[in-house]
């Protein structure tokens, strides 16, 4: 008996249509979606914050963020995601469980988070405006400038929404993981967002 | 004096100098037999029905604003009695036969019109709790009607049955069901108790209560002097814990705000009452024309009598989803009453374990179709001393005994109920 | 194309000459030009009768400029965009525009209805009150059609709204409402500090008062000044010039309601935009700056056409070039209505005359009269002569006595000014009276907003500036912003002096409340039968309940009853302000959350794979779930679902179990906290077992159930129903954060991360042997039932494995990681052929589940407790648990409780309906004798018939009783006999087996 | 409404969910029934200031305790429920 192909299908494969759509011209919003990434929870156990951070430094160079924050390391991004929590967002096979699970033994709970979320990211000079549409978090540079995070929802939606660093013409990125179950229905709501503006819609397999 | 077509075109010929005011604006006296707190539509019922059906006259209703400002005068003025539960539905359904002579009894036009009353559902669960409750209705002798889309189609082609998110796949129908004109139940109230010798005494908040020495509540302290009284019932709504906390008594009553709404005038549009399945909107077309709809409550507590963006859009957002044609019909004006949410969902009509004061509260958002039905058994509870049998489950004491009135399901959360 | 315009004036105005609209009005084709609104296009084209009242259908002409406006409302646009009850004063002109009268038949010029004014004498307010009482089912029948039919203005489309909404967020430092002087002055004072500002306007054009009353500002002309402000504030990076916007609403924490009107302006929404947007501003200070409206003097025969406010009638003069009138006459009470006799004058038009109530007219005045040749008359304007063709004459009664008539064929009148302090008022603060300009002023307003100019009461033009100025720079420090202001604008600040007059006493009918067609007498006769609170007043009278919200009429309304009840106006209080400012579509408020976007929808990993077998799929909350998979030839879902059954009991089948809320539970307390939710134990559970578990609400009411496994120590994986999924999750984390902060605990929602699969049917080992890495131990003793494991699948995929089953049949329940869901249907499809594997949906799961007995949603109902579905034995005695104590109340534990029951008809034909209710045989169904329903129903392969549970008293006291079925709903009676809800196995065998 | 969650910011109130008031202290197990109903059922259903649980579950799943006045709506004070950002203790 021949084993099996596991091969993998992301929550946007079908709905994402690589191309422009909405209003002809110089598209105002870019829409990516990245589709291989690992994503695990770490949430400090009881009286363990303090050592939560510090392994993280250990292991990353930079403590685990303690505030609304995403913390950019040289092979993960580190997102807050509640008190006493963060995400540990890597490219594939980079962060596992595996290797997580020893870096924070006997100090945190992990949870795999992995399949659990669709990661789009949102670009453009009309991106703030757009999403001005579905967050009611203020997205102005002074109030959300590089590497804020928040958690917060989208129609009702709970979402993870941090600022990345600037596209190289200095635009500002925005990052949503948003879960998979609901990624289809948020992703149509973001496209007749924009639509007004014209999209650039994309995927990318790997994590800029 | 008496109203009829006869009268007022009497009156016209001397351009309506003639009309005396509808109820006599009284002045406390020292003492009454009966005291009641709160003119609003049950206050001022159950002073009606203790004078006409009890013999007791020398009544009192004391409000602390303008009678009917309350609840009574800031609710969606629907009328039904589709409840489906021991307890409510013969309790409902002796209210909805009062609403049906009330005019005749009261001399008063309130705009009684029997429409029917809708709610839609959308799924096979929500049919069969609503086929439940409807066979609960019609085996308590109610009238209720099991629609299926086909009817439905027919009956209201409005709605949107092929382009919805929640298609409605049916309604549960009460033609008895419909609408009355909420500050004229009030008026007509007052202006049949008054003509019975009821004193209705605006501008006088209570301020305490007076115990004699067995600790019997032998009247109350108010704006406008004391006030003696051989029994003191409550009917205040929302503030039933605040006036409840002036006899030492906590209550299993939480005070919300629940906002309701009206568009501009049009020309007839909607036919009946209905209230969306799958969203909170449920709606209603006044006689002058406008829309009158309205959703869940907030869910805070609060008793500033005005709400939040959240559920008007909330609200707006069931209206579009269900009757799309609605969407340039403007919203003229927003307004929120204090609900007194029990912990069921059901009222509290009783005896309160201070003696002499009686309790009428906990009616959520569904007091103003329990109008006349809560006057009455009211009535029958302060004038006889004994529950009404349609009110028997009404008792304060059924949270300490486990015997919830849970129409939702909900348990002890009012918010959810 | 250009029409005649005969009331155009040869030059002037802001409209846009070089840019001619042509538009309809009641079919007839008429123009105007860019800049216009339908208003002012009617007036330059001489139309004076625009529309109907609403009882006696009396010919109205149009009042305002703006949006109080309470009679020139039209049906705009026709067909699904049809928008009754819109102002015309505030509807911006566009070519091709179509707009209709109202409220008439069978036309405008020609209205039956105006009958009503032959009854007139008995039409009084509240006069429905009185009578239509007998015979009492006239009512419906007769009195209330007539009623309604005549009643309520515009109609409605009718059929869907075909345009788009949407709504956003703003936020910023100091919102600013209103764009005239002080509001100018406001924000530019607040941006130059630093401040991130939102202006919004109204109107289409930003200046306010300006554009219709000119002035000096800095030296230069208004409209300079405005510009010049304009081209500042532009070039500030943190400023929002919102035009064709009304902040409408003040809601708590600084958040602020307003709409913009994106394309109203133009025949239908360009391609991919809304009509309109809902904003919420989130501000942290708020100026109000919505200037005053002025009020009109109650006369007899106030509401002919082509009487108007004076401002109104100099914005249609200075701001449109459209003369209202050609010989105008001037009733005011204060300095300011004379700038129309200016204005008037300006533009070449005739005045009449001036009838001034005051007893002292300016030398100013007396002399611009004697040049203008128009007599000044101190006095009141007692009746007006004409009719739907607008006024002819207008009776003056002077002061002394003497009376007058003024040939005219406009009345401008100015009554004096009420500040708009709607917003101010709108967390039902009142506002306070000011005897030097006899209006209402705002009384401090709901916090971080604050009024400026007009709108708290200053009327010159210099004190505007001041105001907003000062309120700007206020706002800005407030929100930490130290940038310089430079200096306020200056202005001078007219005179205006006014002596109060509200009503003329005279033959005829004098309206307080035009639209609803509410009169001094009808205020008079409020009072006369005790409706002498102003709340009462406005409801029995209606006055300021119509589309205008009382703008033009309360306050007058309120000093006549003032007058009549011999209090003092602020002795007799305003009403209670609520929001909406102006009327709102609720087709804004709802935003994109129509048709299928009302909600948002979830998928399952396996949705798009089941799309393609041609599922049906059914709404369960938010989730789409396949409900069955119907093949070629069937003929209805029965037989779909039944095949599906028969298959799993025969066989092997699949279903996607995925939308299970699924929660880790993680900590060294994992076991303690779960002892404390459940009401049975779950510490003692062994590593690699599951076990199913009971939640009960702390009112001892069951909540949730599902089956929760050991994977560690300190790891337990929670499975919640589908329903429950978040309210679980939220709940578990109140007793962890609330209840039991002491216990070491995390808990992640995991749902999203795992699709999964239950694999039932006697071949399900087969099946599963297939994909499992062999080297896995599927055995009875390897896995026996209840285990659950992770284990390796071919192809070197981790998944977890749970024995458990709800179909009765041996089963599993596997899930892998989301993203291979797919993969993992589509292999259990290859693997299964052999053994003829079938996908099967939520129905054939519900058949299954009823015929073992399983309670599901319609049993857990929120009134039962785990002794009514059968499940008391499960609470533990040994420990505490949410909901313990209540559950023991004596109506709880009482014996004739309603509880889980099998029902299946005797005659083994007939069809099992839910919602049937149960009574004894032989009896007569009555509120009494009932005692029970039937909760849940299905047609049962293996018995082949109808068999379901309900909830009856005594239930599993009566198993083997025939009771009757009773369904007069659907005409339905029926025995059933009361039996063991497990109709399937009932020693459970097979799925241990 | 707006509440400041101690976590997150200043939030809009869409993002929360509302239980009730947070005086109600859940009684130990051995209390008997006549506590249990009065933390079930009783309410002060205060007018005007009164603590209350909010849950933020559109945003970092905290509980939180809102110092809310019923009257105006005004929020005096927001603190975190004794177990959301227990890691900290000790700590």
């Amino acid at each position: 008996m021949a084993d099996f192909s596991w091969y993998i299908r992301s929550p946007l494969e079908r709905a994402l249509v690589a191309g422009r759509y909405g209003a002809p011209g110089e598209a105002g919003v870019s829409l990516t979606e990245i589709r291989n990434f690992d994503l695990v929870q770490v949430m400090a156990r009881r009286g363990k914050a303090a050592e939560t951070v510090n392994a993280a430094k250990a292991r990353f160079g930079v403590g685990a963020p303690e505030t609304p924050e995403a913390v950019d390391t040289t092979d993960a991004t580190l997102i807050w995601s509640g008190p006493d929590q963060f995400l540990v967002l890597s490219r594939g096979g980079g962060q596992r469980m595996e290797t997580l699970a020893r870096v924070f033994a006997g100090l945190a709970s992990l949870s795999d988070q992995s399949h659990a979320r669709a990661l789009i990211s949102v670009s453009g000079d009309k991106a703030r405006t757009m999403l001005a549409k579905v967050s009611s978090i203020d997205l102005h540079p002074e109030m959300f400038p590089v590497g804020t995070a928040a958690a917060t929802s989208i129609d009702h939606t709970s979402v993870t929404l941090w600022r990345g660093k600037n596209r190289q013409d200095g635009q500002a990125v925005f990052n949503l993981l948003v879960f998979a179950t609901f990624a289809e229905s948020l992703w149509h709501t973001m496209l007749d967002s924009a639509a007004e503006y014209g999209v650039t819609i994309a995927h990318s397999e790997e994590l800029a | 004096m008496k109203y009829s077509i006869f009268s007022l075109a009497r009156a016209a010929l001397s351009g309506h100098k003639t009309w005396k005011p509808t109820w006599r604006d009284a002045a406390p006296k020292d003492r009454y037999d009966v005291v009641i707190i709160g003119g609003g539509g049950h206050g001022l019922a159950t002073a009606w029905f203790l004078a006409s059906e009890f013999g007791i006259r020398n009544v009192a209703v004391l409000e602390k604003g303008w009678i009917g400002s309350g609840n009574a005068g800031r609710n969606t003025t629907i009328i039904r009695s589709n409840y489906g539960l021991p307890g409510n539905t013969g309790f409902y359904e002796l209210s909805m036969k009062l609403w049906e002579r009330m005019e005749q009894d009261l001399n008063y036009n309130a705009m009684v019109s029997q429409r029917g009353v809708i709610n839609l559902y959308h799924s096979d669960a929500q049919r069969d709790a609503f086929a439940r409750r409807g066979n609960t209705m019609r085996i308590n002798g109610i009238d209720a009607e099991l629609l299926d889309q086909a009817a439905l189609r027919k009956m209201m082609p409005f709605l949107n049955f092929d382009n919805a998110r929640f298609p409605v796949q049916g309604g549960l129908l009460q033609r008895r069901g419909g609408t009355a004109r909420h500050d004229a139940v009030v008026w007509g109230y007052a202006h049949a108790a008054s003509e019975l010798g009821v004193d209705i005494i605006q501008n006088c908040e209570v301020t305490s209560f007076l115990r004699d020495t067995n600790g019997k509540v032998s009247g109350v302290e108010t704006s406008r002097g004391r006030i003696g009284a051989g029994k003191v019932g409550m009917a205040v709504a929302g503030s039933s814990s605040r006036v409840a906390a002036m006899a030492g008594l906590r209550l299993p009553i939480e005070s919300h705000v629940l906002q309701a709404f009206v568009s501009e005038a049009i020309k007839p549009l909607l036919p009946n009452v209905m209230t969306f399945g799958a969203g909170h909107f449920y709606v209603s077309q006044s006689d002058k024309g406008g829309l009158v709809f309205g959703g869940d409550i907030d869910g805070y507590n609060s008793y500033a009598q005005r709400g939040n963006l959240p559920v008007v859009e909330d609200v707006c957002e069931g209206g579009m989803a269900l009757i799309p044609m609605i969407g340039r019909v403007r919203l003229l004006r927003q307004w929120g009453g204090i609900m007194d949410m029990s912990m069921d969902g059901s009222p509290i009509i009783d005896k309160s374990p201070v003696d002499g004061l009686y309790l009428n509260a906990g009616w959520c958002y569904g007091g103003f179709k329990a109008t006349p039905g809560s006057g009455f058994v009211f009535a029958h509870l302060i004038a006889r001393d004994q529950s009404h049998k349609e009110a028997a489950r009404f008792r304060l004491d059924r949270f300490q005994r486990g015997a919830m009135i849970d129409e939702k399901g909900q348990g002890a959360q009012p918010n959810l109920h | 194309m250009r029409g005649n315009q005969a009331n155009r004036l040869a030059a002037g105005g802001l409209i846009d000459r070089s840019t001619p609209l042509s538009f309809r009005f009641d079919g007839k084709t008429l123009s105007g030009f860019q800049g216009d609104t339908l208003a002012s296009a009617l007036v330059a084209n001489g139309v004076k009768l625009v529309g109907r009242s609403f009882k006696y259908h009396r010919p109205r002409g149009i009042l305002t400029a703006g949006s109080e406006e309470p009679n020139a409302l039209v049906e705009l646009r026709s067909g699904a965009r049809r928008e009754p009850n819109t102002k015309a004063t505030t509807a911006e002109l566009y070519e091709g525009l179509e707009a209709a009268s109202q409220n008439r038949w069978p036309s405008l010029d020609f209205d039956v209805m105006a009958v009503n004014r032959l009854f007139a004498p008995i039409f009084v307010a509240g006069f429905y009150y009185k009578t239509f009482m007998w015979p009492a089912k006239f009512w419906e029948a007769i009195y209330e059609p007539a009623i309604r039919r005549a009643a309520g203005l515009g109609r409605a489309a009718g059929i869907p709204d075909p345009d788009r909404y949407d709504k956003a967020w703003a936020h910023c430092d100091v919102a600013v409402a209103g764009s005239g002087p002080a509001g100018l002055a406001a924000a530019l004072a607040a941006a130059r500090c630093g401040a991130r500002v939102i202006l919004c306007e109204e109107d289409f054009v930003l200046g306010g008062r300006l554009l219709g009353d000119g002035g000096t500002i800095d030296g230069l002309p208004a409209a300079e000044w405005i510009a010049r402000t304009l081209d500042e504030l532009a070039a500030m990076p943190d400023v929002r010039i919102m035009t064709r916007t009304t902040l409408f609403g003040v809601y708590d924490g600084g958040t602020y309601g307003a709409i913009e009107r994106v394309n109203d302006h133009l025949p239908v929404p360009p391609e991919h935009q809304v009509r309109q947007r809902l904003w919420r501003i989130v501000a942290k200070h708020c100026i109000v700056a919505a200037g005053a409206i002025e009020r009109p003097i109650v006369f007899a025969g106030n509401d002919t056409p082509g009487v108007m406010m004076a401002s109104a009638m100099r914005s249609y003069i200075n701001r449109y070039a459209a003369a209202p009138a050609r010989r105008i006459a001037l009733f005011t009470n204060n300095e300011d209505g004379w700038r129309t006799v200016e204005a008037a004058i300006a533009a070449g038009l005739q005045v009449a005359a001036v009838i001034d109530g005051r007893p002292d007219v300016s030398p100013a005045h007396r002399s611009l009269a004697g040049k203008g040749g128009f007599p000044v008359l101190n006095g009141s304007v007692s009746g007006v002569d004409g009719g739907k063709n607008g006024v002819r004459k207008i009776s003056v009664s002077l002061t002394g006595g003497a009376r007058a008539e003024v040939e005219a064929d406009g009345l401008a009148v100015s009554g004096g000014w009420n500040p708009a302090v709607g917003l101010t008022s709108h967390h039902r603060g009142r506002p306070k009276w000011r005897d030097d300009i006899a209006a209402f002023v705002p009384d401090g307003a709901p916090p971080g907003m604050v009024a400026a100019g007009a709108a708290n009461g200053a009327f010159g033009l210099g004190a505007c500036l001041r105001e907003g100025f000062e309120a700007g720079v206020a706002a800005a420090r407030d929100a930490g912003r130290s940038g310089s202001p430079g200096s306020a604008a200056i202005a001078d600040d007219e005179a205006f002096s006014l002596t109060p007059l509200w009503h003329v006493a005279g033959k005829g009918k004098a309206f307080v409340d035009q639209q609803h067609d509410v009169t001094a007498s009808d205020v008079e006769l409020a009072q006369r039968e005790g409706f002498e609170s102003v709340e009462h007043l406005k409801r029995y009278t209606t006055l300021g309940m119509a589309t205008d919200q009382g703008k033009t009429s309360n306050v007058a309304g309120l000093a006549i009853m003032a007058a009549v009840s011999g209090k003092s106006i602020p002795e007799t209080g305003t009403t209670i302000y609520r929001p909406p400012y102006v009327p709102v579509a609720i087709g804004a408020f709802a935003g994109p959350h129509r048709d299928e976007n009302f909600h948002a929808t979830r998928l399952t990993p396996s949705h798009h794979w089941a799309a393609e077998q041609g599922a049906v799929f059914v709404d369960t909350g938010l989730w789409k779930r396949a409900q069955w998979y119907p093949l070629p030839g069937e003929k209805d879902w029965l037989e779909s679902v039944t095949r599906e059954v028969k298959a799993v009991r025969s066989g092997v089948g699949f279903c996607d179990v995925s939308t299970l809320g699924k929660i880790d539970v993680h900590g060294p307390d994992a076991g303690a906290f779960l002892d404390r939710v459940y009401i049975n134990a779950f510490s003692s559970l062994a590593v690699g077992k599951a076990r199913y578990g009971l939640m009960l609400r702390e009112d001892g009411v069951v909540y949730d159930d599902g089956t929760t496994s050991r994977l560690a120590e300190d790891h337990y994986f929670l499975t919640t129903t589908t329903a429950k999924a978040g309210l679980v999750m939220q709940h578990l984390e109140f007793c962890r954060q609330v209840l039991f902060p002491e216990l070491d605990v995390q808990l992640t929602s995991v749902s999203d991360q795992w699709a999964q699969f239950s694999i039932a049917g006697p071949k399900t080992r087969d099946l599963l042997k297939e994909i499992v890495d062999p080297a896995e131990d599927l055995s009875n003793e390897g896995f026996p039932f209840m285990g659950a494991r992770e284990v390796k699948l071919r192809g070197d995929l981790k998944a977890r494995l749970f024995r458990i089953s709800f179909s009765g049949e041996m089963a599993f329940e596997i899930s892998v990681p989301a993203r291979y869901g797919e993969a993992l249907v589509r292999n259990l499809l290859i693997a299964g052929k052999p053994f003829g594997v079938t996908p099967y949906g939520t129905e054939a799961l519900g058949v299954m589940r009823i015929e073992k007995g399983h309670v599901a949603g319609p049993e857990l109902n929120g009134t039962t407790t785990a002794a009514d579905l059968g499940l008391g034995k499960m609470m533990s005695t040994k420990k505490d648990f949410i909901g313990r104590v209540m559950a023991g109340r004596e109506a709880l534990v009482a014996p004739n409780r309603q509880v889980v029951v099998g029902i299946k008809p005797t005659d083994k034909a007939r069809r099992l309906r839910s919602g049937a209710h149960i009574v004894p045989k032989g009896e007569t169904p009555g509120p009494d004798n009932d005692q029970g329903y039937v909760t849940s129903v299905c047609f049962s392969p293996v018995l082949d018939q109808w068999i379901g549970l309900g909830l009856v008293e005594r239930g599993r006291a009566r198993i083997g009783e025939i009771v009757r079925a009773h369904d007069p709903l659907r005409g339905e009676e029926y025995d059933v006999e009361l039996c063991n809800s497990v109709f399937y196995d009932p020693d459970g065998g097979r799925q241990r087996g | 409404m707006r509440i400041v969650c101690p976590f997150c910011g200043e939030r809009e109130l869409g993002e929360f969910t509302y239980l009730g008031d947070a005086k109600p202290q859940r009684p130990p197990a051995d209390a008997g029934e006549d506590a249990v109903y009065d933390y079930v059922y009783l309410r002060d259903n205060i007018a005007g200031v009164m603590s209350e649980h909010w849950y933020h579950g559109g945003g970092c799943r905290a509980w939180l305790k809102v110092t809310r006045n019923t009257l105006t709506h005004e929020i005096s004070a927001v603190e975190p429920a004794a177990g959301a950002g227990s890691a900290k203790v000790g700590a």
